[in-house]
């Protein structure tokens, strides 16, 4: 069976490494902060300004002084730290963020990522997004595997406007894991429970690469 | 002996004229200067290029200047949240650049700081590097941002002594001390004004010497624009 | 759970080897890292390239890595202080790269920050230009610099928090802040060590995210180059 | 009768104006701070971090931790403020510092500087002459007209390394106040008191203009 959005980011919670710094997009990267594994450290960081980043407040106790880059109320970690905009994109242009995960509406074979504009419709801006992808050494995007009409977002070339070029290193679907190969292609890693090959590949307008059994995802 | 202090937005937005480009601090609503943005409306002054890293909302926040039309241009990374903005600028009557948040951040505290340019990873590939020069260094290319300057830099802090010293809070810090650095003359408005010597000098966030005026802003609303809780176990 | 508190000067320099670049804060003998140059002198490790502002005294501070011929090469703005530096120096036992004080404290933001290079006007027309891209920005002549990393960054702050946030005191920030981000593993030695959520989150000068070790250091001697004085009235 | 160095620096005292930030070099440039004229506010920046820098503290009250440019313990006044060294030249390069005083070796007609580096001799290094002088747009050198073989400092070019090309707007030496012209000499504006434009002529191996009566300095 397919996977439903918290199943995603349960699956790249899997990801994560005890002590790292991570950035989580909005949408589905927001729900991996819920699966971190137990007696794991993550630090997450917001591009707003804020490493450390806790849960939301209690009702009451929000603080409009004290939000995300979803502009979502938060609250702080003990060892939090604020700072300003420039050195949080220093933190992540410089690649002290060890992983960040986005959302995409599509993804190329060579790693291409678009997620911020599709013309002819209104276009809100790539906020930080196109640093992110154009400076993390480890990006995972987190996405459906098909759009709302039906059609692979895993592509060959992508269609819409580029967020970055050749810097998505592995994909999460509701169908599978997809490793992104130094010569191009989707390396098939792990299946959805319950889903089989063929689903994917019928699937994915990209290439494919399929080698030896595909294991199922252990969730 | 010179005077930073002003009494209020009036006086700290005197000179502001048709046509200047403004830098504004804030991320969303969080941390913007909502005395001097009333002030500007108040003003009528038009043709403005805002510089900010979003647009406000329909009635709050630079959206009471989209109202009234008096942005000709905004340079921004992100502007979702407007209704009018996106008529205006389907329109054509709204001129937008928009600029990653990073090389945003990057490119005021450049103009701050005498770079006039500097190589980055970000938009690479992508129309925001069309006919920008690219370069590889570490076997990744860059493109070159130029810095980018305004006439005035209007930004809010929580804390300011009469020297211009300043101190922000939580994450409405963002956009604020990059700006400041980048204004010819820079704004502050502040939730508490105290004399110098007040403020410990290890702990100021934008040096006064990047700020000419300073007052005390009265009535903030501090709007929240996604308010997100949970509930008490 | 990770954890970056380390015991002692010992443990923090582990893994420096023969040859690698080292980056040190400090300013003169203000805000030096003092635990861990004695560290370096006891591991004896040589053919080291230190970045640092300055090269310390006779007998103190990286003077003290000089004497035992630690160090093949310095990257610097200003090494007055020490006879035992001119000695090396005009022997050829030592290389030396001089840079404009600001081009340094930059090009290390500019490596922890990600910019690999950018243009500024400093040392155009000198003989620190000579070889380097000239470009013309608001009708002056820029050259282009480049950022500068290191293997390890070794800083020393007043307090710091076991998450790596870390505080400043006085003039002993200086080129500290700037070299933890540069620094592939950054080594902060603190004279206060206390719990996260100890520390204010709004008055932290280096964020933990720059911070891989960090350790209570002892003993400090915190030399002053130059007292002066006046008397009381 | 020419200036001795307190001369000098009472004199360069008088071009400073209320509100300004001002970096005073080593030597003479620091004399200028004890000229301050009564009722002004001049905030000095000093380039290892500190703005708002007091007098030297009184015996017993030293702080290793708070020192200027030059390494003198130094105090700190009411508003004063500290910051790293990339902030420090963020604020010089980015011309908010007001005026720049600094002495020099050799200042050429068209506003080169050589002030860091003799050839053969021990080369200590240009700390943060360099940026201070490519980046201030008010630089006021302060020196001896002579150096201490006669020779005139003020010169057709410089013969040693320069610092800093085109950059210097005024000299003040114990002999004259001269401004540095567009297309190139070195300007007669005033006179040290008791001081003959003549000796002046013979004292400056650079295109001196003398245009009309120059005054003597009011000190």
């Amino acid at each position: 069976m397919a996977l439903d959005k918290n199943g995603i980011a349960k699956r790249i919670a899997q990801e994560l490494q005890d002590g790292w710094y991570v950035n989580l997009g909005i949408g589905i990267p927001t729900l991996v902060a819920n699966h971190i594994p137990e007696g794991m450290s993550v630090d997450f960081q917001s591009e707003n300004g804020i490493l450390g980043m806790g849960p939301f407040p209690y009702e009451g106790e929000e603080d409009a002084d004290l939000i995300n880059a979803g502009k979502q109320t938060i609250t702080a970690l003990d060892g939090a730290v604020y700072f300003d905009s420039s050195t949080s994109f220093a933190m992540i242009r410089g690649q002290h963020v060890q992983l960040t995960v986005l959302g995409a509406m599509e993804v190329s074979e060579n790693g291409d990522i678009a997620n911020w504009k599709i013309p002819g419709k209104m276009v809100k801006g790539m906020g930080g997004a196109m640093d992110l992808v154009a400076s993390a050494d480890n990006i995972i995007v987190a996405m459906m595997h098909a759009n709302k009409k039906g059609e692979s977002k895993l592509l060959n070339n992508c269609s819409l406007p580029l967020t970055g070029v050749g810097c998505v290193k592995k994909v999460v679907t509701n169908l599978a894991v997809l490793e992104i190969v130094k010569d191009g292609g989707f390396k098939l890693l792990e299946r959805a429970p319950g889903v089989s090959v063929q689903e994917i590949k019928s699937a994915t307008q990209g290439k494919l690469i399929i080698e030896g059994d595909i294991p199922e995802m252990s969730l | 002996m010179i005077n930073k202090v002003v009494s209020s937005a009036h006086h700290a937005c005197s000179g502001i004229e048709h046509g200047m480009t403004i830098m504004l601090g804030g991320f969303g609503l969080c941390g913007i200067p909502e005395n001097c943005i009333a002030e500007l409306v108040k003003m009528q002054v038009k043709e403005l290029t805002c510089i900010s890293n979003n647009a406000g909302v329909d009635d709050f926040g630079l959206g009471l200047l989209l109202q009234q039309r008096q942005i000709r241009k905004m340079i921004s990374s992100y502007v979702g949240e407007n209704d009018e903005f996106e008529r205006q600028m389907l329109s054509g009557e709204l001129e937008v650049d928009l600029i990653p948040q990073g090389s945003l951040a990057e490119r005021c505290r450049a103009g701050g700081a005498g770079i006039p340019a500097f190589f980055t990873p970000a938009g690479y590939g992508t129309e925001v590097g069309e006919g920008k020069e690219v370069r590889i260094f570490n076997d990744k290319p860059h493109i070159l941002e130029s810095a980018l300057t305004a006439d005035y830099a209007i930004v809010k802090a929580w804390k300011g002594d009469k020297t211009g010293n300043l101190i922000f809070k939580g994450t409405a810090r963002n956009f604020n001390p990059p700006m400041a650095m980048a204004g010819k003359i820079t704004i502050a408005e502040v939730e508490e004004l105290v004399e110098p010597g007040e403020l410990d000098p290890n702990q100021i966030h934008t040096p006064g010497i990047f700020v000419q005026r300073i007052f005390k802003g009265e009535g903030y609303q501090k709007r929240i624009e996604q308010r997100t809780t949970r509930k008490k176990a």
